[in-house]
């Protein structure tokens, strides 16, 4: 009875010696969210590329509510009712809320070419309101709504296009776990409005949560669709990796000493107040709470980035950390949550990049020691099993996982005490986060004191020794090894007074 | 909207003020309604010529040829008039070869997209080439009184080129606001990325906004050359870029594209104006006139940015 | 592959654009001989460098230069810089040191900065005249001149004086405050005040950095910062006509009298022409800048060919010249009314 | 040469346009002129090009870590008149470049602190500081050249060692010293990686205030070195000496390959460049080509040339 919105059939797409997409059908219902899984390079994004018309497929055809059609560019696409909305924000920080969901189109010009700014204001809001966005204020400047909220315009903004089709590329990589949940009630009501919906994402969880069917891409090929009763978290993992994975999380050996090498006392800046804790040799220490809370700026102040009141010792010693280059002194390493704004220079070669912040040490007066840099890349890109030709390769051409690994081995290098990692697997593929989650194990074995701050519970509860949590920039509460679930973690997290809203 | 608008442009108003009550001070001279009507006057040329570079800058480009481009089109105002071309055909004329300016720079930055300081770097040589080789090393001079109009003329009782300045901020602001291409203007400079996905033509509107540029600067030099009575190809409009590209950026602009408004340039541009006046009418030595423009200019740079400091941080969240 | 020929194409295109444009711009200088390499032994060459290249005045002097050429059968070079840059100028007559040219005529933009590059031509045996603007203190052989600094500036100020009945306020405008000849020029009418019209205030001197727009805008502040202004003394080409410009315009809103500023200076008669019809410059002083040139290449001619400069020589189509030691004086020029337009410049 | 050099991405070394450009223009003016091809034009050429060329270090640098200085222009006639003043009351003369170099620290110190320290946008903060500089140049000495050097100071900017003068030995030498650390030390990776992400060398535990802080100290040091030597050159100090300097520089270093944007360059590129603009300068000099039609040249040489992706390296 029922008939597809979107079919499409026989998909393959080539590039220059590249097959990324072979022979892929895909058919998706109205108000049914469907779940695209894969590894990085499995060819999901070339199939969202090809659904969100910013490629032609080489064969095969797409047909709309039964009709073909061919897409000549994302707008087209949009036009006819395929929206998309990126991991990364398409949105204009200079301008309005409401402008951005209207930019450049001809219903909100009158006449004379004059554009109806109230009535723009007026349905900019109407849409907002209507997937339950209320709080935000359309007017408003885009730079200064937060991440949720920018979410909402990027999905008011395909609404506005009357979407049939929406495909979601990770929406909750950016967001904190409490706002994940806000964004579900809007896939819900989008769902009920009978729009559907393409959900990307490499959290198993959310897919069990939200979705009603799953396909898996491997290689470019489709390897099956299934309804989400009929898979479970195992079986998924097995049809995307093609083969039995090792345990994920390695296992910890409480081998951590008892001395602490950093403690905090009473710091206190921006939104973060009197916060002290202790992180002891060889500990890995959780570090959760949802984004807002206060561990990303805790993490800046302890790297030095931003300047506060409060106490940190090392070693017993009181230190001041008031710029990366002292914190780096202090041997505190930081491998930050933006790998490609903060971790990476992405034309520079692997080289470079691991040697950057050793570049003292692995320099006479000044003057590279190229034998020593050799020697040291060497060693980092084996110990971390960086996959890439030489060492002169440029990051660019890496993929996530492996440049991740470039900005964890830039800091090893370094022989840090302190590591201090914050979103290590964002971007990541399945097989990389278990090869970093080794990493961290191990490091943490050899007696490096790690600072873990994700927003991944499960990678948190998985690895940590420790669990504090933070709401409104204090701890309210530490859970010991083993102690902690999801739902405890985020109960905690989003405070159990007052559900949801951070703001 | 306006609220917002206001606060954007207040260290700078605040600022202009400032500076006047201390010109004021100084010299009784100064806040005469003449000498106001004195510094409007001065400073038509700049007037017209910065919304062309508040839309340029807002691209996220500047354009560094605009002197050359005015030495350009009064000089061949110049040459049309001399031979004997009615005034009003000859300022058209100079306004279209001003057009043509701006579409030798429009084709190489929009459609070749080679990058505009490039680009202007070259053509401010290869215009201000051409001006004085159409010279011929003379000055353009003895305008008939016809032409005289555009610069010294007056329509209901107030100067001919104030009018069209007016009206031309007038058009700009609307239509920076109101139509569009203003609005694609700002969306290119904010994320030029996203406005291609949004379908909007990044190639078509910095054509179009590298043209209207070459328009106003064409419509500035005619008023120029009328103004001043003589052209000398060789230096007309030299240090124009840098001027009028200070007064953008005091005016708000960022260097970076995006933010800024028509009426925070015109601002930029009137305390420049009045920076340069105030000096001189305060009597101040002329040694120093030029040190104390230069110092002024920092100071207001120094307040924007204390600006932007002020507003970033009302950010909602940490992860921005 | 393509694009990079396509480069290289572009700029052999752009050369040979060049070498054409060379030798049109030179035809009409030496009576249609190719100018390239025609430097050899039977043809004197001389390079005719004045301070930049653009304003009228040098434009007229060009013209003289050339006819100088012509009459004499020599080749002339006549090239500057854009902008009146010291440094680059220095650059250029080194060119043309390698080029082996006979003569040199220069007007220094900076009188010192000469010194090493007249001490090096003189080695080769060039011979070097300044025109227009002298260099004293170094190598040059004559200074061409209508007559000394120190003299124009007391004639402008006599002028002034004269118009304005001997007291009053009076503004000075110049093109550049660091330019040795616009210095010495005003001192001296500053002196000349002192001396002979003790009634006479200099309120102040403003520059324009030989830019048009700013000489305007410098004199509309001048009437609004000294409402009691009686004269305006303009010492470069550029000033009169700005400040005749600014008059006209006040005399015309009714924000001034007529005749209430009187204007005089240096400016070259056709610029000038309109204001002193209209009787806003009674006086402007000048002298045929083409005239110097011609006498700059004379000089350098009759120096080449090792003979005399005497006073009271006569010099074909310019008449007789006065020379004082180094020194060659064609005299000045009084533009009014009644001659402006027998004046061809 | 090392494995280091053939390894980076980022040092384009590819100017083989830029060479044969200008093998292209020597050839053909050596054609035109017989004077081009001698030795005495060479020498010139060469003592000519100091200014530009000892500017250009620094520039390049600047520009590959993302920013400009349009400044040095004014810098350089502070720094040279700010010598000439000391050495007319009385100093030695040897102090008195010290003085000016001092100057020249000072003003590039300036906006250093403005850019690098308060995140000033560059382009803006060195417009204002030439107009503001170029004035107190006027105010320093009236606008008066100042002259009278002795000939010891003269001997920078006017001798030949060897037939070569010396102040293009010297430039040489400037320019293989910093070609030197722009290739083999740490300072040029962080000036490579400011230009190419800014973030990344800052969460590197690298200061990049006082990267970019010693970039523009540089830039003053070298605009006053090069006023230094203009001042020995021409045996006068003067206000309007370095006028538009800023855009023979950049046109220099642009042309040499130089990315606009920043992250991308090389100095050989940029000594190249400079060499193509000066021949080409001189060549048509030599010929009597009018400076106008040189400038069109020059401009349509920077469109079509720099324009080009390929003469990039791209």
């Amino acid at each position: 009875m029922r008939h597809p919105v979107l079919k499409m059939e026989g998909i393959s797409k080539e590039f220059p010696g590249v097959k990324a997409l072979s022979n892929v059908s895909f058919e998706l219902y109205p108000g049914e969210v469907h779940a695209l899984m894969g590894e990085n390079g499995a060819g999901k994004s070339t199939l969202m590329k090809i659904l969100s018309g910013v490629y032609s497929p080489t064969q095969g055809t797409i047909r709309l509510k039964g009709k073909e059609v061919t897409f000549g560019n994302p707008l087209d696409a949009q036009r006819q009712g395929v929206s998309i909305i990126h991991q990364e924000f398409n949105l204009f920080s200079n301008l309005t809320a409401a402008e951005n969901i209207f930019i450049d189109r001809p219903e909100m010009v009158g006449r004379f070419g004059r554009i109806q700014w109230s009535k723009m204001y007026d349905e900019a809001q109407r849409l907002v309101d209507s997937i339950g966005g209320g709080e935000i204020d359309v007017r408003k400047e885009v730079r200064h709504l937060g991440v949720h909220s920018q979410q909402v315009i990027e999905i008011a903004k395909a609404l506005s296009f009357q979407a049939d089709v929406l495909i979601m590329d990770e929406p909750s990589a950016a967001l904190p776990e409490n706002e994940v949940k806000k964004m579900f009630d809007v896939v819900n009501r989008l769902r009920a409005q009978g729009v559907a919906i393409v959900y990307v994402s490499h959290r198993m969880k959310e897919i069990f949560e939200i979705a009603d069917k799953v396909t898996v891409l491997r290689d470019g090929a489709k390897i099956d669709t299934r309804g989400i009763e009929e898979v479970t978290e195992q079986s998924l993992i097995q049809m995307m990796v093609g083969k039995e994975v090792g345990q994920l999380y390695p296992v910890r050996e409480q081998k951590q000493g008892q001395e602490a090498v950093l403690q905090v006392k009473q710091l206190s800046l921006d939104s973060v107040h009197h916060v002290s804790f202790e992180l002891r040799r060889g500990e890995i220490l959780g570090l959760f709470g949802v984004p807002g809370s206060g561990t990303h700026t805790i993490a800046e102040r302890l790297f030095g980035l931003k300047r506060g009141t409060g106490e940190i010792t090392i070693r017993g010693a009181a230190v001041k950390i008031n710029s990366p280059s002292q914190a780096k002194a202090k041997k505190i390493a930081y491998v930050p949550p933006d790998r490609h704004r903060q971790g990476i220079i992405k034309p520079m070669s692997i080289r470079q990049n691991l040697s950057i912040p050793m570049l003292p040490q692995l320099s006479k007066y000044t003057v590279l020691d190229e034998a020593r840099i050799t020697e040291m890349s060497r060693e980092y890109m084996e110990k971390l099993r960086i996959k890439a030709p030489n060492d002169g390769q440029s990051v660019d051409f890496l993929s996530g996982g492996n440049q991740q690994k470039v900005v964890i081995g830039k800091w090893l290098a370094a022989n840090p005490d302190i590591l201090i990692l914050e979103e290590p697997t964002r971007g990541v593929d399945v097989g990389a986060k278990a090869e970093i989650y080794h990493i961290i194990h191990q490091l943490a074995q050899e007696g490096l004191s790690i600072l873990l701050i994700s927003s991944e519970m499960p990678e948190v509860i998985g690895l940590s020794d420790r669990i504090l949590v933070l709401y409104k920039g204090t701890i309210v509460h530490e859970f010991a090894h083993g102690e902690a679930d999801q739902e405890q973690l985020l109960q905690r997290a989003s405070h159990p007074l007052s559900e949801g809203g951070h703001l | 909207m306006k609220r917002l608008l206001n606060v954007h442009e207040a260290p700078i108003i605040l600022f202009t003020i400032l500076v006047t009550l201390l010109f004021s001070i100084l010299s009784p001279d100064f806040m005469q309604v003449e000498n106001i009507r004195l510094i409007l006057d001065q400073n038509i040329t700049m007037f017209i010529v910065a919304i062309g570079m508040t839309m340029v800058i807002l691209l996220g480009g500047m354009d560094l040829s605009v002197g050359s481009v005015l030495a350009v089109t009064a000089t061949s105002v110049g040459l049309f008039l001399s031979h004997g071309i009615h005034p009003w055909i000859a300022a058209a004329m100079g306004i279209c070869i001003g057009v043509l300016c701006g579409m030798v720079n429009g084709y190489f930055i929009a459609v070749r997209k080679i990058p505009d300081i490039i680009v202007t770097l070259a053509t401010m040589y290869i215009f201000r080439g051409i001006a004085v080789g159409i010279s011929g090393g003379t000055w353009m001079t003895n305008f008939p009184e016809g032409f005289r109009f555009f610069g010294q003329g007056n329509l209901l009782g107030i100067s001919f080129p104030l009018f069209i300045a007016v009206i031309l901020i007038a058009i700009f602001i609307y239509v920076m606001k109101f139509t569009r291409v203003g609005r694609r203007v700002y969306s290119i400079g904010g994320n030029g990325p996203a406005a291609k996905l949004a379908g909007i033509s990044v190639v078509r509107t910095k054509f179009k906004v590298y043209v209207l540029t070459g328009l106003l600067v064409g419509i500035a030099s005619v008023i120029f050359a009328a103004k001043v009575g003589s052209v000398q190809a060789s230096t007309a409009g030299s240090g124009l870029a840098f001027e009028v590209m200070a007064a953008v950026l005091i005016g708000g602009g960022s260097i970076f594209g995006g933010v800024g408004t028509i009426a925070g340039t015109m601002l930029g541009v009137l305390f420049m104006g009045i920076v340069k006046n105030g000096l001189i009418i305060s009597k101040v030595s002329p040694f120093w006139v030029d040190a104390a423009t230069g110092f002024l200019i920092i100071l207001a740079i120094v307040i924007n940015t204390l600006q932007r400091i002020r507003q970033n941080k009302g950010k909602e969240g940490d992860l921005v | 592959m393509k694009k990079l020929t396509l480069t290289l194409l572009t700029g052999v295109l752009a050369l040979n654009l060049a070498a054409c444009g060379s030798t049109s711009g030179n035809q009409p200088g030496n009576g249609g001989k190719p100018s390239q390499g025609a430097s050899g032994s039977d043809t004197r060459t001389y390079f005719i460098n004045p301070k930049s290249i653009g304003p009228a005045y040098w434009a007229a002097a060009e013209k003289g230069a050339k006819k100088a050429a012509a009459d004499l059968k020599v080749e002339v070079l006549f090239n500057a810089p854009t902008e009146a840059d010291s440094s680059k100028q220095i650059n250029m007559i080194q060119d043309m040191l390698t080029r082996k040219v006979s003569g040199i005529g220069v007007s220094p933009n900076d009188a010192k900065a000469v010194g090493p590059v007249f001490k090096k031509a003189k080695g080769q045996g060039v011979n070097i005249v300044t025109w227009d603007s002298d260099a004293p203190d170094t190598d040059r052989q004559y200074y061409v001149a209508p007559a000394t600094d120190q003299e124009v500036g007391e004639l402008l100020a006599k002028t002034i004086g004269e118009e304005i009945g001997g007291k009053g306020q009076v503004a000075f405008m110049v093109a550049g405050l660091g330019s040795q000849n616009q210095i010495a020029k005003s001192n001296a009418a500053k002196a000349y005040f002192a001396a002979n019209y003790p009634d006479i205030e200099v309120v102040t001197t403003v520059a324009s950095d030989d830019d048009q727009q700013k000489a305007y805008a410098n004199a509309q502040n001048l009437l609004q910062t000294y409402p009691d202004l009686r004269g305006i003394i303009g010492f470069a080409g550029g000033e009169p006509p700005a400040a005749a410009e600014v008059v006209e315009q006040a005399v015309k809103a009714g924000t001034l009298e007529k005749n209430q500023v009187a204007i005089t200076g240096i400016a070259v008669p056709s610029v000038v022409k309109n204001y002193i019809k209209n009787g806003t410059i009674k006086t402007d002083i000048i002298w045929d800048p083409g005239k110097l040139a011609y006498v700059t290449v004379y000089i350098l001619d009759q120096l080449a060919q090792g003979k005399e400069i005497k006073d009271g020589m006569e010099i074909p189509t310019v008449g007789t010249v006065k020379v004082d030691g180094q020194n060659v004086f064609i005299g000045t020029l009084q533009v009014t009314n009644e001659n402006v337009d027998s004046f061809d410049f | 040469m090392s494995a280091w050099t053939s390894r980076l991405p980022l040092k384009g070394n590819k100017l083989i346009v830029q060479m044969l450009l200008l093998f292209v223009i020597i050839v053909l003016f050596s054609f035109l002129s017989p004077y081009f091809l001698t030795v005495t034009n060479i020498m010139n050429v060469l003592n000519q090009m100091v200014e530009v060329g000892l500017i250009a270090i620094p520039m390049t640098m600047i520009i590959i870590s993302g920013a400009m200085d349009l400044s040095v222009g004014s810098i350089l006639a502070f720094s040279a008149v700010c010598m000439g003043v000391a050495y007319e009351r009385g100093l030695d003369i040897w102090i008195s470049v010290i003085i000016g170099l001092l100057a020249g620290l000072l003003c590039g110190a300036v906006n250093g602190y403005l850019i690098a320290r308060h995140r000033m946008q560059a382009i803006v903060v060195t417009i204002g500081m030439l107009v503001m500089l170029r004035g107190l140049v006027y105010v320093i000495n009236q606008g008066r050249p100042i002259s009278g050097f002795p000939d010891a100071f003269y001997f920078m900017g006017q001798q030949y060692v060897g037939g070569i003068p010396v102040n293009a030995i010297f430039l040489v030498v400037m320019f293989l010293l910093a070609s030197f650390v722009m290739k083999k030390t740490r300072f040029s990776t962080y000036v490579y990686g400011i230009g190419n992400n800014e973030e990344v060398v800052r969460y590197s535990g690298i200061s990049v205030v006082r990267i970019r802080f010693i970039l523009f100290m540089l830039s003053g040091l070298f605009s006053a070195l090069a006023g230094i030597f203009l001042v020995s050159r021409l045996a006068s100090a003067e206000a309007t000496s370095g006028t538009n300097i800023e855009l023979d520089v950049i046109t220099a270093t642009l042309i040499g390959g130089t990315h606009i944007f920043g992250g991308r360059g090389s100095l050989s590129g940029t000594f190249v460049g400079l060499l193509i603009i000066v021949f080409l300068r001189n060549g048509l000099n030599l010929l009597g080509v009018s400076v106008l039609y040189q400038a069109v040249i020059l401009g349509a040489l920077l469109l079509l040339a720099v324009g080009n992706k390929k003469f990039n390296g791209e």
